[in-house]
């Protein structure tokens, strides 16, 4: 179909505009912090020590891997370090240190570097490292065990195990407002709902992360618990408690809206966040995963190719 | 220039690697190795099905006519198949649960009938032989390579027949099982990684 | 025991006889040569041959939709014996070839260089289409990696080059481009390819009607390729020598180049390397994709005529021209004079088109030397019509038919055909178009004193071209405007001896926006001439019809005309098509150009059994809104080359060719003057 | 028609003599085949469920016919007496039957354990149900007349987190078993006394 | 367990692919393009259904009344591999369109450990017939289903730099291990 907005091109010189991989790493890296702040005053130096470890091996490992294939060193784009700080912020404030050495691997590494570095990667590489270390070491990731010598003036209980083992009832205690100021148990980065939403709405006006990915996600999220609700509102929770537990603000800001394993174009974005929301929901309520963010990402991030292929047709085809 | 037969048992020990430089047969390689005991059973049942189907299928070569070469192949590879089964079920009976339905997939392995097909209906019988033994010494070695590793860092031990065993745990006792490695996901990106190993040695 | 050795002799023996049933009842005739090929080709379906699999190539190869070279494992020998098997040489079924669509502008590159992207998609996934560039080649090459046959390369302009002796069109290149800029097409593909709408097409290449990519061809010329430039030219105008004379080039009034300055002198440049391909003694090899066995009868070998024939013999077709002149070219013979277009050239562009092996058979006038039942029985599939419109309008006026008297075509065509005509001293051209003026400027040189051109309504209203109408006033042609020819006067012999006209004074503008001349009452004036020739225009001869057979079925217009389909030039028989003046009315030669064009990929359609549709998003006497600019920043002033021509003194008393070509120097600085608004950015001046 | 003949025929031999030689090989294992499916699949389990029998409760095992089966019933001598049964019963699991071999004290009409014999569930969720024992144990001490469920139904067993599928087809198989149990009674009663001599 | 649990099992929780590790010679081979994925995926659905129900029917009422188990082996391969070549001569004969999409398939099928694996399933879930026809439809849609996703990724990965020693195959099995991780998001909803 002919579109006019397509031909608006402009004639060269074309100059640069300014933005680069490094100024986006840094500007996501810095919206991240207003929940990791929050969140390593929670959880006291341990958790400085994990976000620090985190970023630190994320780093050494690009490093390496870079010298061992012989490629120009890239560490300086920051993309390591923002892999580190979201696979940090997943953790909880507990993790020993050679397991973040080794999520950081698996997420540097295997998640990116060898499909040949930055913008080739199929999957979110903190996702994927995340879910590997705690499909290893389940115990080390559950939140309940994990933070059990912390003292908290709230329930320190993980909110949606509450809600999968007992059903909506059990997580009536738990008022909104205190789940969005970040009275909940979780990741590092991943409780206090207010920085991460205020990070995320700083990334969207700022263009580093696409706002279609985000809205949809939260709204498949928002949708889904809302059909569960309805159709059972004693077994599942409403999605207002959906919407502020576990992983999913990290998941809508930071997760789903990777580059390089999101779609680009706006229909495409929008069944992509729609999907991974309904699947993150899906997953809480009637799947084995105590929080189905991650699997979501990686399923939405698995048919990413497929919905890329919904695209206006390019110009310049024929002749 | 035509091999000797020592020739044609090595090959498969480097040369033609399975599944590693044929990349064939990988399903039984991804199936199987959550330990290195079920990798070597694997190995030794395969192998066994591939010495006897090259011997039968090169003594028969002159009797198979062309059209029909494939079903008779997979008939003699199939009765192989179900000896080795019946076999591994009276002696050998746990590993016989561990290997599962992979045993009677032996019969779909793209080794087998590949060598049936591309050697053993072209060769005589001796270099048939050493190459069905070559080929089938250089799986076993495979599978019980990545069985090792996987089992390793999964459970953090290898134990072989009870005979062999080896704990990690006694040289870290700090180490924790890393089970990811014995789950589907980490069967493939373990063989990945292994193979993309000896592709750098191959360079 | 014995149940087990019963149920497998069973299981053998019903598999083996329904598998051997099976093989008999289901037995399809299978080509004996495809287990012939497949045997030969490498046995790894590997698919870099871009089939699925080694059968699926062993039968394309058979089907001859691939060639015997089609396998990229096997060597040479195994292609020759494929070769012997299918009885061919090695690789005559046309193959797909890369084609890149975007050479960006020069500096396009500076955009690109971000740092840490190193792929094409990354760039792509990253700034997701949000650059200010939407369209062009990014440059990072993910093509070239894709490539698996070592035929892409970045060239040093920064974008992909494809080698195209490499190329095994599998298509690769173009599924890797995030950006749609590479394609892979057979040349049929590309030859019969019509502008449309989702293409990305420059102002000049939207106006053109024979739809040739400008761009690409000044591009050619930009980089010193001139061979190239002849061969982009070529796949869409085979009457390139011609058309760079005679072209009125309405794409020159759309380039955008004019909106700042003047605009590039595109025609002048397709004439340069034109004469260069003719001045260098030698042919520019041309591609035909392999015979299909299909003939095509084309009745008319004028400019539309040859154009068709061209391009369905390129295609593989069998065309054959039937003319009714002693010698092809139609128009452009015998209505376009020498001093134009002289005959030696023209002669040599369709000795290069008849070379392809177009049969020609002049001399012969349908209707009268041989009829339309005679000829589909002699085995054509499919008929084209391009008969040109040669029928002379005549005033209406008392005195017409008197000696001295002439029609427009009709003495052109027989000056151009040396008849002897008996030429007046003062003349009286009646008519404002370019037939008129070529008469005028012909008279000129044929000796005549005093030529008038008499035409109604003001040089502003004048169809004819403006470089005609002025070369005109230098010759010292009178202009009588605003004149409207009443009676044509005589004496006892017959003899014209003058030509008498109302006055006129421009009314109100009429429906087509120009001023509507209205007569003077009592103003009619006597022009002193005694040769008036009578160039208002033409409509097509179809005395051929009326003759009982298919032809009469034929839709006619109102103006004479043959009424075709204007997207696919199909009449409303199915097998007959038509284009050019006898379809369109008295047009430009490159409009029938494209017509033949157009019709050839119809009867193309046509012939194959596919349904002659119009092309989607067919791009007809339209251009795409958002492509033509208001404003160009960034240019800064060049003048445009001046076109050389003979000084008046040296042309007004023979009929030497008037207009020259431009040097190369000239051709090199007006090249560089395009801005190359393809379709990804211009190349503004620095 | 001569080559179709020919193809015809070396299939129907070939597969004649593998079926010969097929044959002949599984009459010379079945016995080793069914010993061993014995010792490995259910002993694990008997013996665990009948720990500290003073008899090889696999030998020691007695056949009634239960309909048009034929059942085992594994007899374990406690204190010198052959009080104690284990048999198995099966509940539709995720991927298939699994096999639960319950122990029944004939004099208390109580459970004295249960195990999961064979089970062809998802590695590391539904295969818990047989390494992890916080399912099984929770049937010992049970009395007979009782209908098991998991608490998810309303029921008093607490099912393996992530595996409830499972865990409700290792209380369809106990509950089977008692049923089994109720019904075959009195013929194990007798059987049993065999045993005991 | 009702037919619906059944549908997801196959598709998602226990994929045939992902999940059992069967099938995977075919998964590598033809999923470098999205065309050949999608071929190969419809052959595969076609020929399991065929081969799921017959191999189940022969089991049940030959093998199993006349005390053959042991045969099953060779049974099920003969007729797998009569089966895909009866197919392939009838398409090529009555349907030669379907036979040009995924006909052209089939002669890979014949060593596809997916189909026979299912067969092999099929049995020793103990399914019934309609059951076992289920599962064979969804197993082989699961099959498609992930090559289809895979050769989409693969597409991608094609273009991007990878290192040399994990070219092709070893990245290939890399990405396959994180689909397969991807998969474990259905788990326990069945």
């Amino acid at each position: 179909m002919h579109s006019t907005l397509k031909l608006t091109v402009s004639h060269a010189p074309f100059w640069h505009n300014g933005s680069s991989i490094s100024s986006k790493s840094r500007n996501i890296l810095l919206a991240s912090l207003l929940a990791v702040v929050p969140g390593c005053f929670q959880y006291g130096m341990a958790a400085v020590g994990v976000v620090a470890m985190s970023i630190a091996s994320a780093i050494l490992w690009e490093l390496l891997i870079n010298f061992i294939s012989r490629r120009p060193i890239s560490v300086g784009d920051g993309n390591a370090a923002l892999i580190g700080m979201i696979f940090a912020m997943m953790l909880p404030a507990t993790t020993p240190w050679w397991a973040v050495v080794t999520g950081t691997f698996f997420a540097v590494v295997i998640g990116k570097e060898i499909f040949g570095g930055i913008g080739a990667n199929p999957f979110n590489p903190a996702v994927l490292a995340m879910t590997i270390v705690m499909l290893s070491w389940a115990d080390l990731f559950d939140f309940n065990s994990a933070l059990l010598n912390y003292q908290f003036d709230f329930n320190a209980v993980f909110p949606l195990v509450l809600s999968k083992a007992f059903g909506a009832h059990a997580v009536e205690p738990f008022a909104l407002t205190d789940l969005l100021f970040g009275k909940q148990i979780g990741g590092i980065g991943s409780t206090y709902g207010i920085g991460l939403i205020l990070g995320g709405v700083y990334l969207m006006f700022r263009g580093y992360i696409r706002w279609e990915i985000s809205v949809s996600f939260l709204a498949g999220i928002f949708a889904a618990a809302l059909g569960f609700n309805i159709l059972n509102p004693e077994l599942y929770a409403g999605p207002g408690f959906h919407l502020l537990t576990g992983y999913t603000l990290i998941g809508a800001f930071f997760l789903a809206t990777e580059d390089s394993s999101s779609p680009v174009n706006f229909i495409p974005m929008l069944i992509y966040g729609v999907l991974g929301g309904a699947l993150t929901v899906m997953i809480r309520n009637i799947g084995t995963h105590i929080d189905g963010v991650l699997y979501a990402v990686l399923i939405i991030n698995l048919v990413n190719p497929l919905l890329d292929k919904i695209r206006p047709k390019a110009i310049g085809k024929g002749v | 220039m035509p091999k000797t037969i020592v020739q044609e048992f090595t090959k498969g020990l480097w040369q033609e690697l399975p599944p590693f430089r044929l990349v064939l047969g990988l399903c039984p390689v991804l199936g199987v190795t959550t330990s290195m005991e079920n990798g070597l059973g694997m190995g030794i049942a395969t192998t066994f099905v591939l010495v006897g189907s090259n011997l039968l299928i090169s003594m028969l070569r002159s009797v198979i006519p062309q059209k029909v070469r494939i079903a008779c192949f997979i008939i003699i590879i199939a009765a192989f198949v179900t000896i080795v089964e019946l076999l591994m079920q009276a002696y050998t009976y746990p590993l016989y649960l561990k290997l599962g339905v992979f045993i009677p997939l032996i019969v779909v392995n793209c080794i087998v009938l590949g060598r049936a097909e591309a050697f053993a209906y072209k060769n005589k019988i001796s270099s048939s032989m050493a190459d069905g033994l070559g080929i089938g010494i250089g799986f076993t070695m495979s599978l019980g390579a990545l069985g090792a590793v996987r089992e390793l860092l999964g459970h953090g031990s290898v134990t072989v027949w009870g005979d062999f065993s080896y704990n990690l745990l006694s040289a870290f006792p700090s180490f924790q099982p890393f089970s990811f490695m014995v789950q589907a996901p980490g069967a493939f990106i373990c063989l990945g990684l292994m193979l993309c190993l000896i592709n750098a040695i191959g360079d | 025991m014995v149940e087990s050795i019963l149920f497998t002799f069973a299981l053998g023996a019903v598999c083996g006889t329904i598998l051997s049933f099976a093989s008999k009842i289901f037995y399809v005739y299978e080509d004996p040569r495809i287990a012939k090929v497949e045997n030969l080709l490498a046995g790894a379906n590997c698919g870099g041959c871009g089939f699925a699999g080694c059968s699926a190539a062993a039968e394309a190869i058979v089907a001859e939709e691939a060639p015997a070279n089609a396998c990229i494992l096997v060597g040479t020998e195994s292609v020759s014996e494929i070769a012997i098997i299918m009885g061919s040489e090695a690789g005559t079924a046309e193959p797909l070839k890369s084609y890149n669509n975007c050479d960006g502008g020069i500096r396009a590159t500076d955009r690109f260089i971000y740092d840490g992207l190193n792929t094409c998609s990354a760039v792509t996934s990253f700034y997701g289409g949000k650059r200010d560039c939407s369209i062009g080649c990014l440059g990072f090459g993910d093509c070239v990696r894709a490539c698996g046959f070592d035929a892409l390369h970045i060239g040093s302009s920064g974008y992909p080059e494809v080698d195209k002796e490499k190329c095994v069109g599998c298509g690769a290149c173009e599924a890797a481009c995030p950006k749609s800029i590479l394609e892979v097409r057979t040349v049929s593909q590309r030859l019969l390819h019509l502008n449309a709408y989702d293409d990305a097409l420059a102002p000049c290449a939207q106006t053109c009607p024979a739809e040739i990519d400008i761009p690409r061809y000044i591009g050619h010329i930009r980089k010193g390729e001139y061979e190239a430039a002849v061969n982009t030219i070529r796949e869409r105008n085979p009457l390139l020598l011609a058309c760079g004379r005679v072209c009125p080039h309405p794409c020159e009034s759309y380039c955008r180049r004019g909106i700042e300055d003047e605009p590039v002198s595109i025609n002048q440049l397709k004439r340069f390397v034109a004469d260069y391909e003719m001045n260098s003694g030698k042919r520019i090899p041309i591609e035909c994709a392999p015979d299909t066995g299909k003939r095509v009868a084309v009745i008319g070998g004028g400019p539309a005529g040859l154009s068709c024939a061209f391009f369905l013999r390129r295609i593989g077709h069998h065309p054959e021209i039937f003319e009714a002149m002693p010698k092809l070219g139609g128009m452009l013979r015998y209505g376009i004079p020498e001093y134009r277009l002289p005959k030696k050239v023209l002669d040599w562009e369709i000795d290069g088109i008849l070379n392809l092996g177009i049969d020609d058979h002049t001399n012969v006038r349908l209707g009268v030397d041989f009829d339309f039942g005679s000829l589909i029985a002699s085995g054509f599939d499919a008929v084209f019509f391009s008969v040109g419109a040669w029928n002379d309008y005549n005033l209406g006026i008392p005195g017409e038919d008197l000696d001295g008297c002439f029609t427009g075509i009709d003495f052109l065509a027989k000056i151009g055909n040396n008849e002897k005509v008996s030429i007046g001293q003062r003349v009286a051209v009646i008519g404002g178009g370019n037939t008129a003026i070529d008469c005028c400027r012909t008279l000129l040189r044929k000796g005549v004193n005093k030529v008038y051109l008499v035409y109604r309504r003001t040089r502003k209203e004048m169809p004819a071209n403006e470089v005609e109408i002025v070369a005109s006033e230098h010759e010292g042609i009178e202009f009588v405007f605003l004149a409207a020819p009443n009676a044509v006067v005589g004496n006892e012999d017959n003899q014209v001896t003058g030509l008498e006209y109302l006055k006129m004074e421009l009314g109100e503008p009429d429906a087509s926006g120009r001023r509507r001349p209205v007569p003077i009452e009592g103003s009619e004036t006597v022009l002193d001439v005694d040769m008036i020739i009578t160039a208002i225009g033409q409509s097509p001869l179809l005395a051929f019809r009326g003759k009982g057979d298919r032809l009469d079925e034929l839709t006619i217009t109102r103006w004479n005309t043959f009424e075709v389909e204007p997207a696919t030039c199909q009449t409303n028989v199915p097998y007959i098509f038509a284009a050019g003046d006898s379809a369109t009315g008295p047009a430009l030669v490159v409009d029938a150009i494209g017509g033949g064009r157009k019709a050839a990929r119809s009867i193309d359609l046509f012939l194959s059994g596919k349904p002659v549709v119009a092309q989607p998003e067919f791009l007809l006497n339209k251009h795409i809104p958002g492509t033509i600019f208001e404003s160009v920043d960034g240019i800064v002033r060049k003048k445009r080359t001046e076109m050389p021509e003979l000084p008046v003194a040296a042309r007004i008393n023979n009929l030497n060719e008037v207009d020259l070509v431009i040097t190369e120097t000239d051709a090199l600085y007006e090249s560089d003057r395009c801005l190359n608004c393809c379709r990804i950015c211009y190349n503004a001046d620095s | 028609m001569n080559d179709m003949v020919k193809m015809v025929v070396v299939l129907t031999v070939l597969s004649s003599v593998a079926g010969g030689v097929l044959a002949a090989v599984n009459k010379g294992t079945a016995s080793q085949i069914e010993a061993q499916q014995l010792k490995f699949v259910k002993g694990p389990a008997i013996n665990a469920i009948l720990d500290g029998a003073s008899n090889d409760p696999i030998k020691d095992r007695i056949q009634i016919a239960d309909g048009a089966v034929e059942r085992s019933f594994f007899v374990g001598k406690f204190d010198g007496k052959a009080n104690t049964i284990a048999f198995e019963e099966f509940g539709k699991g995720f991927g298939g039957d699994i096999g639960v071999m319950v122990g029944v004290n004939i004099d208390s009409d109580k459970l004295v354990g249960a195990a999961v014999t064979v089970h062809t569930e998802t590695p590391g969720l539904g295969a818990k149900a047989k390494d992890d024992p916080s399912l099984v144990s929770q049937f010992k001490g049970l009395p007979v007349t009782d209908s098991l469920t998991v608490t998810k139904d309303g029921g008093q067993i607490n099912a393996i987190s992530g595996a409830t599928i499972t865990s409700r087809a290792v209380c369809v198989a106990v509950t089977k078993a008692m049923n089994t149990y109720q019904k075959m009674k009195p013929q194990i009663q007798e059987e049993i006394q065999k045993v005991g001599k | 367990m009702g037919y619906f649990e059944l549908i997801i099992s196959c598709i998602f929780v226990n994929n045939i692919l992902l999940a059992q590790f069967l099938g995977n010679c075919p998964f590598l081979g033809t999923s470098k393009k999205m065309e050949t994925a999608v071929g190969m995926g419809m052959a595969v659905i076609f020929v399991l259904v065929m081969a799921g129900t017959i191999t189940w029917l022969v089991y049940t009422f030959i093998l199993v009344k006349f005390g053959l188990v042991y045969l099953r082996t060779i049974a099920f391969i003969v007729i797998i591999a009569s089966l895909v070549q009866f197919v392939e001569m009838f398409l090529k004969k009555s349907i030669p369109a379907l036979y040009a999409g995924l006909g052209i398939f089939l002669p890979l099928i014949t060593t596809n450990c997916a189909v026979m694996g299912v067969c092999v399933l099929n049995i020793d879930k103990e399914f019934t017939f309609l059951q076992a026809l289920v599962a064979s439809l969804f197993y082989a849609v699961g099959f498609g289903l992930a090559l289809v996703l895979f050769a989409g990724l693969r597409e991608r990965i094609l273009l991007a730099r990878v290192p040399r020693p994990l070219q092709d195959t070893s990245i290939a099995l890399i990405t396959a291990g994180m689909i397969s991780l991807a998969f474990f998001a259905f788990q326990g909803m069945v």
